[in-house]
């Protein structure tokens, strides 16, 4: 079977210049949207304010091409403008993408059997008060997500699902009864932040919970966050091993608890 | 107005079926008791308040009962017992005794019983005398204010903070809403207890408390006076404390709530029996509190595709309609989901749509059905997503839907800004005022694609209604038939609350209930507005 | 699929109207010249390019004529007659010894009167049989790489540069465009002559220039067999040079152009004769061509109310249809312009909007119809654009147009930005998609709102068209009627342009266009596609 | 009758507060959208590029919402995020607005007749290739402008419209032929700044064509630019005495030049 590309992205080609700008239909002028509301009543004051937080953010020149009073105290506007920034882009490193291959399915099996010689054992669970579950149950269930099926479906992965509204004292407490190898957990709400805050408390429970861990799958669980909002922090600021984002497909997912936990296995055929 | 031609024979069929599926269920309902129920009568009694930890005095009290005498004979008996027999001077003085232990309950014989059955039933009808008054109250203020024509717009807050809720509120009444929902905080449905006071830290939602549906309530009378135009509010009856939240609600007078047969098993995993027991009791409530109760078939199609899974939205309409019904609400009250769910990608998708609500406005002609917009297939695409939105509400008016929830084209990122709601109000404000009675022109061709695909959902509504039937609705919720989720009879949380009544159970509010006619007080006429559908 | 009920009597008393009050101004147009026409005589007969000021030596040699020997006789003879007469290989060499003033031009008589017509016969012949060849070539393609089903999406490009909108073309040919249009430079219209070669710096819009439009069909060919659909070109055929710009299309093979009756008169304050003339010899080019036409009365809405003026719109189209026939266009080369302009914030107005299209729609069956979007009511709220582009969408889709010009959020505000078009072709491509074929659910009720309207506004035109006939067009024209703009028959730009012919006019393009079936050569049969609606 | 206020926007709670930022649903939570194409193909870097040029602009944390690829070289992004700029509201000095008041139609009218002592004539068009003339024809036109009737309309204002896609030269002449009090030009297409390039050539033939001009009113014509895009740029960069935006009604115009050429003036009925 031939292996899916592992580089991240469509390749690219030479001629994209080094430092870009926006483009509304000409090269170069610099032409974004923008919308906000300001906490002030309707007006030429509103409208210079808003003008001067446009400036604040480059914009110049800058248009309020649209300003509706919402109520007596609030104004919503629509900002057209060219900004003043320039984007290095030859000097955004091009990301590593997956830094490990994915793997067919029995490639998976095989790397369990030949490398653990026992089931490997995943526990999941949506934490604090989300019941968001469709996430998760993408990546655990059989059903899987975007015609790929979920970990449930391998042979050698045990999966527990622990559902929704899950506290993290019943998640650290389950995942020892059971020795987990990895512990799975999702965030959809992320309103106030509860996404960060509830995954930071995980970690930090599973680190106090384990204190002697060197490391993932070495004296404590591979610690892995999912959801569609992860996209502003980083797996260090979270403390956990890896964040999987929007559309994450099962398959990364278990190629990735290969990579993690059974460092040393090499596959038969690399891609 | 009927245009899908739909066979009566069958849509009698399939609400004989509806009635054989719920009976079973009933029947555990009217033999069973939950402390959630036991401590709505407390409320209606009187009781509120909680201790400094938060806890309120209901939870003590009933908690206090059960430990001592447990609950199939209910808490009336042994509290009014109590209160006659110690130097209280009223149920809030009791509870407060019995959670520092210090109250002995018994199971009163004879005429102990008698006298503490008689002040229970006294309480009970000043009780609900207090719902009676608020129902009164409405039925004024629509007279004296006005009441908007449906469809009515229903939007809803979720700032978390009761003070950021209120103002924002008013600002979407004064944009047109005719209905201002509050969400609730994640985590308050699986609470046992019901907060209380003002809060201010909900995270995606407002905690239901009494206190916050008063302030509410009041801020949106004043905006009521000022528009000429009476705004409902609406809460959510669901989770552990579903029939103390519908008690409150009464009397707070809520106008609406959310109060789904099989929601909070289905997405709370609440235990099966504990959610149909409590269920009856709030739905009593909601009857005689004139308040419209809105159901969540929309939900399901969150988790099972829209298509394939849209005769379950019908079996479940039925399902809360029988359960409705018997629990003495009107078709007025029957405020039925359902929602524009398919995938956009698919062809056609727009008259699907046009079909599974015709269907449903044809199978429910006098209930104020409450369309939902699209949620599952709103992606970051804000423009993309105020388009599927314009024509959710077009499909809502083309097929003469009653109570419309506003969709936001932030669905997918985040819960709604002051704009995104002033924008959506913008969008369904312009699609009904310029298609006007559209819907007279909306004539599906005759055996054509819309109609013969409304009569393959009622189809395969009956047919699954009878599996239904022959293997009772507990077994069906358990091989997950609704949302594709799986909730065995005897899983999930709160099944310890649950309480087979003994012989000599007494619950003086449900007596009431089950006996009265709850629109009697009312005039026999229920609350809600004559639909303005021709 | 007719709803509407027209009455066929009034239709036809329309059109009876509409071929009295066009017969003047055609009369007109046989008896008359323009310099323009003489100049597209010269451009089929080969003479192309510029001095290095940029003025086409079509310019020089027609300009030199008129001033030694005046235009009442034609260029065809002096021209000619000084081609075997001078040693000049060819036109062009010609042309540039004219422009020195190096020529003397005579109207030859007698055997060399017969001698140069000869040659100017053969040149024409020559000329139109290349038009002839360009169409030739159109019906292979369109049988090789596959013809798209109407309706046709039409998108703009306005970059003002070619090489900027070459990629933005085949961008949105890639998107979904089956139609691509190329706007014009702000000036260019009032030009005396046709610019040449490739141009980069037009303002909010590109030159027409016979090299621009052979590098954007040749980019487009490319993008046709790659995508299996061929993408049609379309440029403007108006302003004072629109017989030359008619005959490049021609000779390009661009598949439709802007071509309308008054457009020049009212929107560009061209001298009303002047046009009218103009307008018939563009007009035979295009029934020669295969090129389907579109008009232009979407921009009366523009400027008058879309409920007041409706029916002006549809007098318009019935003269449109009259002088097209006339010059020798078939029904199916006639896409009549009409406009989703109806301001949004009446009552109903999309009920209206659906009355006006499915009227136009009943009255020209067979005309590919050109539908344009809302522009008139675009602000800076490109969301409430996005929906009112959504709306006119469904419009077009419920109504059976045939060519739809794809609405952009952001016209109230600039030029399409890339994204813009690739938003707007994403909202059509789910209304489109989603809606399928819901025009035949879309049955107006028997005498209701939208087929009264539709009544109401024919009934209109009937008398417009009558008070019309009584006063001729060109007084209507002066008076204000269309777009409330007042235009004189003797004001406006170009006048000077016009030369009433002598009896010895001649002009061997014009005999060969007068004489011959245009779409013989072609097997009779018109290039554009059958329409695909039902 | 009762003139309309003078004063601009609408009267303002006193409990603004001085420092303002965008508002999403919570005060200071500062939250905008924003739209826009990088010419880059779509994918992992072209992400990171729109989240550089987010965080040029101030947006922290920024979440890329939408990505869309638009053929192979460009992408279009949606991107939600938190400013961290602050808008000194109070510090917006409250617009003069109109600095003078408006007046009734009868008031203008006696106003040119008492001081003027003829009528004031008034030469209008759409410069440059611009066609748009509904702009202009709604401030000249006796059919007006949102219920207000046109100059046209005054007993004592002389109005020459001129149309659309005049040259500057024939402007030029023809206010110098009728004596023009005043010249209103029109600019609609804004494509490369079309408007202001035209509007900068207008006035400059102006000031060469009246070269001992003292003011306006004083030795040349009262010089007005109108036009839905000029929010960009000032009376000075233009080098004109006015400039009108998007909304003008007639009778601001007509106040405008009674308080611009009548200085001395004083309404009968001040507001
Ligand atoms: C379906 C849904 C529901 C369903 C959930 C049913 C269920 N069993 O899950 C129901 C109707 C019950 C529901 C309820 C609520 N919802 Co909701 N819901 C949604 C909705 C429409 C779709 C979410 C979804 O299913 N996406 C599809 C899945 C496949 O995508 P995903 O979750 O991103 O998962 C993928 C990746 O992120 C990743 N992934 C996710 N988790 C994990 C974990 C691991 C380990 C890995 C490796 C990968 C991974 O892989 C998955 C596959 O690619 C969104 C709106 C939207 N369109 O996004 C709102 C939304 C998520 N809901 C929201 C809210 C607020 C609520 C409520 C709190 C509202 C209320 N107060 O009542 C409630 C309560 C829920 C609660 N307590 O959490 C908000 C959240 C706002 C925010 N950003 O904070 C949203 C965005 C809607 C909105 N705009 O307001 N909701
Ligand atoms: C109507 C219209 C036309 C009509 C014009 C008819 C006519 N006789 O005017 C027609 C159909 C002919 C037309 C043609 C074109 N148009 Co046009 N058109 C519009 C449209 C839809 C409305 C403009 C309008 O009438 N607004 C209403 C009036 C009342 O508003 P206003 O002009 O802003 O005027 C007010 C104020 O600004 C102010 N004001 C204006 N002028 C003045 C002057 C003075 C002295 C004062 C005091 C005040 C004042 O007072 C007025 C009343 O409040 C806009 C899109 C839109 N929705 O805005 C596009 C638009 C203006 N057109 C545009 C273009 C590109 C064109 C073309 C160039 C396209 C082409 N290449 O073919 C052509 C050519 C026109 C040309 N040579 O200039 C673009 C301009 C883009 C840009 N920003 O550069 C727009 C924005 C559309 C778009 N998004 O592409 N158009
Ligand atoms: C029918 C129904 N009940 C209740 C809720 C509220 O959920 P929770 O009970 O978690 O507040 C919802 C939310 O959408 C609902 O649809
Ligand atoms: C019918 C018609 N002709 C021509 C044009 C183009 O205008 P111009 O001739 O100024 O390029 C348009 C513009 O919309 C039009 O609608």
């Amino acid at each position: 079977m031939k292996q899916r590309q592992a580089a991240t992205d469509v390749p690219e080609a030479q001629d994209i210049p080094s430092i870009i700008r926006p483009y509304g239909d000409t090269t170069g002028d610099a032409m974004v949207q923008m919308s906000f509301t300001l906490p002030v009543p309707a007006g030429r004051r509103a409208e210079i304010a808003a003008l001067r937080l446009a400036g604040q953010m480059g914009l110049d020149p800058a248009s309020v091409v649209h300003s509706k009073p919402m109520g007596p105290n609030f104004t919503f506007f629509i900002v057209y403008g060219k900004v003043n920034h320039l984007i290095d882009y030859a000097g955004i490193e091009v990301p590593a993408g997956r830094e490990y291959p994915l793997l067919a399915a029995k490639e998976v099996d095989l790397a369990i059997r030949t490398v653990l010689n026992r089931r490997l054992v995943v526990v999941g669970a949506c934490i604090g008060t989300d019941a968001h579950t469709v996430g998760i149950d993408a990546i655990l269930n059989v059903k899987g997500f975007a015609g790929e099926k979920g970990l449930e479906y391998h042979r050698e992965i045990q999966v527990i699902n622990m559902g929704a509204q899950v506290t993290v004292a019943e998640l650290v407490e389950r995942a020892k009864a059971e020795n987990a190898d990895a512990v799975l957990v999702s965030q959809v709400v992320t309103q106030k932040n509860a996404h960060i805050h509830n995954t930071k408390q995980m970690a930090a429970a599973f680190h106090d919970a384990y204190p002697t861990a060197v490391g993932p799958g070495m004296g404590r669980p591979l610690l892995i966050a999912g959801g569609p909002r992860f996209d502003t922090v980083t797996e260090e600021e979270l403390g956990v091993d890896r964040i999987f984002g929007k559309g994450t497909t099962p398959g990364e997912v278990a190629a990735y608890l290969v990579h993690a936990l059974l460092p040393n296995w090499i596959p038969s055929e690399p891609s | 107005m009927t245009k899908l031609d739909l066979d009566p024979q069958v849509v009698r069929k399939a609400r004989r079926l509806a009635e054989r599926a719920a009976a079973p269920i009933i029947e555990m309902a009217r033999t069973h008791t939950t402390v959630s129920v036991e401590r709505a009568q407390l409320r209606l009694g009187g009781l509120s308040g909680a201790d400094s930890d938060g806890l309120p005095w209901v939870n003590h009290l009933v908690d206090a009962v059960r430990d001592q005498v447990g609950l199939e004979h209910g808490v009336a008996l042994p509290v009014w017992d109590a209160l006659r027999n110690e130097p209280y001077d009223d149920l809030a003085g009791l509870a407060r005794a019995a959670a520092l232990g210090a109250v002995t309950f018994r199971i009163p014989k004879g005429s102990d019983a008698d006298a503490a059955a008689e002040l229970a039933r006294r309480s009970a009808r000043e009780g609900i005398g207090r719902v009676d008054r608020r129902r009164a109250e409405r039925d004024t203020m629509l007279r004296e204010v006005g009441d908007p024509a449906q469809p009515w717009i229903y939007l809803i807050v979720a700032t978390g903070d009761i003070y950021e809720d209120i103002p924002q509120a008013q600002a979407a009444a004064r944009e047109g809403a005719d209905v201002v929902a509050v969400i609730r905080s994640t985590g308050q449905s699986l609470l046992d207890f019901v907060p209380e006071g003002a809060t201010r830290e909900g995270y995606a939602g407002t905690y239901a408390t009494q206190e916050n549906f008063r302030l509410m309530r009041s801020a949106l009378d004043d905006v009521s006076k000022e528009l000429g135009r009476y705004v409902r509010l609406t809460n959510y009856a669901s989770g552990l404390c579903m029939p103390e939240i519908a008690t409150l609600a009464g009397l707070e007078r809520l106008d609406m709530m959310l109060n789904d047969c099989m929601y909070g098993i289905i997405f709370r995993d609440i235990n099966p029996r504990r959610t149909f027991i409590d269920q009856r009791f709030s739905r009593q409530i909601h009857a005689r509190a004139g308040i419209v109760i809105n159901t969540g078939e929309d939900n399901y199609l969150t988790t099972a595709d829209a298509v394939d899974a849209a005769h379950t939205v019908v079996v479940s309409q039925l399902l809360n309609e029988r359960f409705g019904k018997e629990a003495g609400l009107t078709d007025r009250q029957l405020g039925l989901g359902h929602a524009f769910e398919i995938n956009p990608a698919i062809p056609d998708s727009f008259r699907l749509e046009l079909a599974h609500a015709q269907l449903v406005r044809e199978l429910f002609p006098d209930a104020p059905l409450k369309y939902m917009p699209p949620t599952k297939h709103m992606t970051g695409n804000v423009f993309a997503g105020y388009l599927l939105d314009a024509f959710f509400n077009l499909a809502g008016i083309m097929t003469g839907q009653s109570i419309i929830l506003i969709g936001m084209m932030t669905e997918g990122i985040h819960t709604p800004w002051l704009s995104d709601r002033d924008l959506a109000l913008e969008n369904v404000r312009y699609v009904r005022e310029a298609c006007g009675a559209l819907a007279e022109d909306f004539v599906p061709r005759p055996d054509g694609f819309v109609v013969q695909r409304a009569r393959q959902v009622l189809s395969e509504s009956v047919d699954l209604m009878e599996r239904i039937c022959d293997d009772t609705l507990l077994t069906a919720i358990a091989d997950g038939t609704f949302g594709v989720t799986r909730r065995p009879a005897d899983g999930g949380k709160g099944l310890d609350g649950v309480i087979e009544r003994a012989d000599a159970y007494l619950n003086p509010v449900i007596d009431i209930l089950d006996s009265e006619d709850p629109h009697a007080a009312a005039g026999g006429v229920p609350t809600p507005a004559g639909s303005a559908r021709e």
